[in-house]
């Protein structure tokens, strides 16, 4: 029995070491993992979640999550989450001690190709959670990396102090400030570009911010990645709730989010 | 040692336990040895490439799902070029799900499908098709026995019919496919729901309205393989809401001699390896050396027809 | 304030929330003050004495319920004798539920009830009856217009009709019994269904199989009430499942006129209370000033009928 | 508007005052209630229990529970339970402060009519739950009291000094000292009859012992009243799932044990 795939995505039972939150919005979940199953992890990918019961509600699918962070000398795998609804309620009733059952690492990650030398990363809010691993995969293999936050108010920007201790460039833009209207965005994106700074877009979650780097992108020939989100089931490709179309050649394809991303082509994605 | 294994008019799987349509798929193999079960079945084809329903196409109800996936395909042709052979890697037998929108379409691929590898043919007749304005096939007897007549012609393989639970007459249509060859039944698909989102007011689903699966779905699904059972001689499948070895039990001592897990799938990736375990434990508690000691075991007493094949509740 | 009161067909209602047959009756009184319902609806009953099914007549299913009561009755003369005016201490009016074997007994009935102090019948067609081979009426489009047509014809009061979701015709049926003269439609009553012990391999009712009602019983009925609602010009009474003032919303906002609350009562006997208020809040917090501004408004954009109207699962 | 119903029945989320194993077998669950609720407790009602989620199940209907003690001084309600089933695994779960929906006082308790002076009272296992507070209105009353309790074992034995301490004379009958089969039974009972000590006899459960009792009562005139349990669904009436048959002349009428009953006429009962 050759050429059967090989097992990659497992289901664990993991004990939650913190749930805290980060600030008003986001909270921070801790939880001990296997090291194997942290050393497969990558930036982009995700695990899917059985959220408890609790208060009276009983989520039924599972949730998918983006890896935060992984840190397989640590045992830790971290996510970061905003709630919502039954779900993220649910994960937030989480203690010390509880057992959260997980399914993963998912999906496609982020790839960094040999010649993108200056990485621009442009996240909002929970996005973040998606890109921050990212950071971490660019510092490890020598890349410049510009990360462009934006939020609210300044109080909900998070993760700014993780990407600056990865010798990142930090640019924050916020609503309250004024300065994260689409106009600006475009303004301080294309003056990376002038400076020859940027060899490849990482972006997810917002659909004005991917249509502008569509047209930055295509005005310059700079190649792009996003991480989308879709509802999902399985999470692992077998039931095609979680598609999304995509621009193939003159062609439209659907591709599932779950298996063929959550990780696509910028230029392909189409905008919703 | 427990003996799992059943035999389905003549196809023998080591145990009883195999996926339901839509809810497995080759990249579950990254999960688990697929080996394991007692058969793989694909989730339904049709002849042609199909794009499927819009989104949202699952959404949440009560411990239980709906989902309007419809049957997106990349056609006959890429199925049996890719998929096939993925299987052939496995000593589990393969069952292939079809449909169409004609009988005379239906039957085409049926024989299309017929190629080495395929061990038996379960045909999806529980989903709208456009001769019968928008019924399914399964939901009267007589559209049953006409296309199941045509399916029968078209190929040699053992022939599943799967049943939809959107009708009044479960037991007409088994015997009516029965009679028109069937070698099994497969009780049942999902059945018709609708969710609504009150603060958009917009269904919770792209496609208006799906299918109801998951536990919500056992008793009726239950119900439906008791009075196939019942209805006629020909093996039953039972299908719906099925996510513990209780349910497993319950379904086979109804009448089932085999289960099809759908939806627990997605909530536990390998919860048809501990169905596979908990059944043979449960069995050798219990001192059954067979599994088929267990098949229709249901006291119902001298139940008239009348109780046993009412379609409404009394 | 918000204007709770629909109007079914001429009977005006001062709020959409009323019991459903089988799961009220006068003993409630001495739980609350009744005269706070939009209506009265009271246990089916037939002609003659009847006893009911065997016990268990109930089990539990995974956060739902299944039943097989039966119809127990006292007939007909007791019933005018000692509940009609019962419930004459009442301003809320009072609908009685009848069922009959067979049509030409079912209409007897009808206009025996048809009596001072009854504000409207609710025929029950969904039960097995022996002129159909134990189908119910409600199953099929030619039998619900044949016994509706009856029924018309025994009485002046308003008919409401209750359909069951034991059918593949559900738009069929509902124009069947208005084409005959249903002045509104209950949609819709509990779904067969069965649940064996695995210990003692016996069903867990006495007679075998039941109807399925509580929050499993929702998805199904909640898109019967859709398509009732789209295939019919008359008033539809959304029924089944409702536990929160979130499933009353849904059923209007899917086009019910107003809402019965069965299986939820066992479980909180002060739910109808509790959706009464909750409905008045939430309508005042949409700035709504009237519950008709609600109903029918679910946004379902331009979807053929192929789709509105299908019966199974896409 | 006259001659409309009283409310009787009441919906209330109680809290657990205390919640502990009384033997091997059985718990003893106290709740703190309203004394106008406790006042209208009478003998050998029951309320509805909502059983609460736990440990991954979700009882759906309510349990319907004996009125073991009820304490309108203390402000307490007291259930005996055994632990079969999800919702007594459920109530097993309850901790100090839990609120717990309870819905009652339901149904028709024992009556001890003016003429009954002896009164005699044969329970085995649970049934001991339903058959106590018969022993405390038996006191107020001055009525004199024999408790034959039976059991599988003398730990098992439950609620003795309880009976012993309202002034009741108390036998006890057990399996594990053969004390407790049918035939010595009859002959504890008929000596009781032939001393003038048995006005009525009180039972309830179990079959063998109603037919006992039946067979006694019409051979010496005796009267009696049986508490029965049959499933459950609304606890009030409405649903008549609840029936069991009984001999009313020379007919056969179905009752409601939640409504009728669940205390009868012994001579009426149909054993099963
Ligand atoms: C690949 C991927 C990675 C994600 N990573 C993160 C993350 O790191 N942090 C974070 O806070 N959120 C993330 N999300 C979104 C997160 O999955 C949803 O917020 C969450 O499922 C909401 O569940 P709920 O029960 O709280 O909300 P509800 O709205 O009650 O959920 C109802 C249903 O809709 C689904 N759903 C709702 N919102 C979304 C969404 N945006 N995407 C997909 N399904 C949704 C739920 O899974 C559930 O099935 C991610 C989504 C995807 C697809
Ligand atoms: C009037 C009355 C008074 C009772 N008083 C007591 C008491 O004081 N102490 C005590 O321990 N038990 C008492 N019982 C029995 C008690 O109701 C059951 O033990 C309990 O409902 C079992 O629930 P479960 O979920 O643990 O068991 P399961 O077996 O899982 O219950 C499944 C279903 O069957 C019903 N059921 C199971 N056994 C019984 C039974 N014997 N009677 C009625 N319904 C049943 C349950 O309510 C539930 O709906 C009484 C029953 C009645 C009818
Ligand atoms: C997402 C999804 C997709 C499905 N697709 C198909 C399908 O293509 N063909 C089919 O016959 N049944 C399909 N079904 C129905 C299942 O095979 C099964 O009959 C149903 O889900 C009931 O079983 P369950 O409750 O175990 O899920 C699908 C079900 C789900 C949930
Ligand atoms: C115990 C019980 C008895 C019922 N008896 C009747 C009846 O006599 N007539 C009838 O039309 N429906 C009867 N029904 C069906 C209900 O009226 C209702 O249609 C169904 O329970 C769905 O609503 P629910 O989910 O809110 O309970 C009964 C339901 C239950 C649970
Ligand atoms: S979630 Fe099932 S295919 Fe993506
Ligand atoms: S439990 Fe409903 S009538 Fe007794």
């Amino acid at each position: 029995m050759d050429d059967v795939p090989s097992i990659k995505a497992f289901e664990l039972p993991l004990s939650v070491k913190s749930n805290e939150p980060v600030n008003g919005e986001y909270r921070l979940l801790v939880l001990a993992a296997p090291r194997d199953i942290l050393k497969r992890c990558r930036a982009g990918q995700f695990f899917h979640l059985l959220c408890p019961q609790a208060g009276g509600e009983t989520p039924y699918l599972r949730r998918p999550m983006s890896i935060y962070g992984f840190y397989p000398e640590k045992g830790e795998l971290h996510f970061l989450y905003k709630v919502t609804g039954a779900g993220t309620r649910a994960l937030a009733s989480l203690a010390l001690g509880d057992r959260l059952n997980v399914l993963g690492p998912l999906g496609e990650p982020f790839t960094i190709a040999d010649d993108w030398q200056d990485l621009v990363l442009v996240a909002r809010g929970v996005g973040l959670a998606t890109l921050a691993p990212l950071a971490l995969e660019a510092n490890r293999l020598g890349r410049r990396l510009t990360a462009i936050c934006s939020a609210r108010h300044p109080d909900y920007l998070m993760s700014t102090d993780y990407f600056a201790s990865l010798g990142a460039d930090v640019i924050t833009l916020t609503d309250a400030e004024g300065t994260s209207d689409l106009d600006n965005l475009e303004r301080v994106i294309e003056g990376l570009v002038a400076t020859g700074r940027a060899d490849a877009f990482y972006t997810c979650g917002s659909n004005r911010m991917l249509r502008l780097l569509q047209t930055i992108g295509e005005r310059h020939g700079i190649p792009g990645q996003i991480a989308l989100e879709q509802q999902m089931a399985c999470g692992i490709g077998m039931c095609h709730c979680c598609v999304r179309p995509f621009n193939r050649g003159d062609r439209q394809v659907h591709l599932r989010v779950c298996r063929e991303g959550p990780v696509f082509d910028m230029m392909e994605a189409i905008a919703w | 040692m427990v003996d799992l294994s059943v035999d389905i008019s003549g196809l023998k799987l080591k145990n009883p336990i195999m996926p339901a349509s839509g809810t497995f798929s080759e990249d579950l193999a990254e999960v688990f040895d697929l080996d394991r079960l007692g058969a793989h079945v694909t989730k339904t084809i049709t002849r042609g490439w199909r794009d499927g329903n819009p989104t949202p196409r699952v959404c949440e109800v009560n411990g239980s799902m709906l989902n309007s996936i419809g049957i997106p395909s990349k056609g006959v042709g890429a199925f049996i070029e890719k998929v096939v052979p993925f299987y052939a890697h496995y000593e589990t037998p393969l069952v292939v799900s079809i449909s169409g929108n004609t009988a005379d379409e239906f039957a085409t691929l049926c024989s299309e499908v017929s190629v080495p590898g395929v061990a038996a043919i379960e045909v999806n007749i529980s989903c709208p098709n456009i001769e019968e304005d928008g019924k399914a096939f399964a939901i009267r007897p007589s559209s049953t026995h006409d296309v199941m007549r045509k399916l029968r012609a078209a190929t040699d393989l053992p022939l599943w019919a799967k049943l939809t639970p959107n009708t009044g007459e479960t037991s007409e249509v088994a015997r009516a496919a029965e009679e028109a060859g069937a070698d099994a039944l497969v009780v049942a698909n999902t059945i018709l729901s609708m969710a609504i989102d009150i603060n958009t007011r917009r269904p919770k689903l792209g496609n208006l309205m799906g299918g109801l699966s998951g536990p919500s779905l056992k008793p009726i699904a239950l119900r439906m393989a008791y009075q196939c059972a019942r209805a006629t001689s020909i093996p039953v499948i039972g299908c719906g809401g099925i996510s513990t070895v209780e349910d497993v039990i319950e379904y086979l001592i109804a009448g089932a001699s085999a289960v099809q897990v759908g939806t627990a799938t997605f909530i536990h990736p390998t919860i048809m390896l501990s169905l596979i375990d908990g059944l043979e434990d449960w069995l050798s508690n219990q001192g059954l050396s067979s599994v088929k000691d267990l098949i229709g075991t249901v006291i119902d007493g001298e139940q008239d027809e009348a109780v046993v094949f009412m379609e409404a509740a009394p």
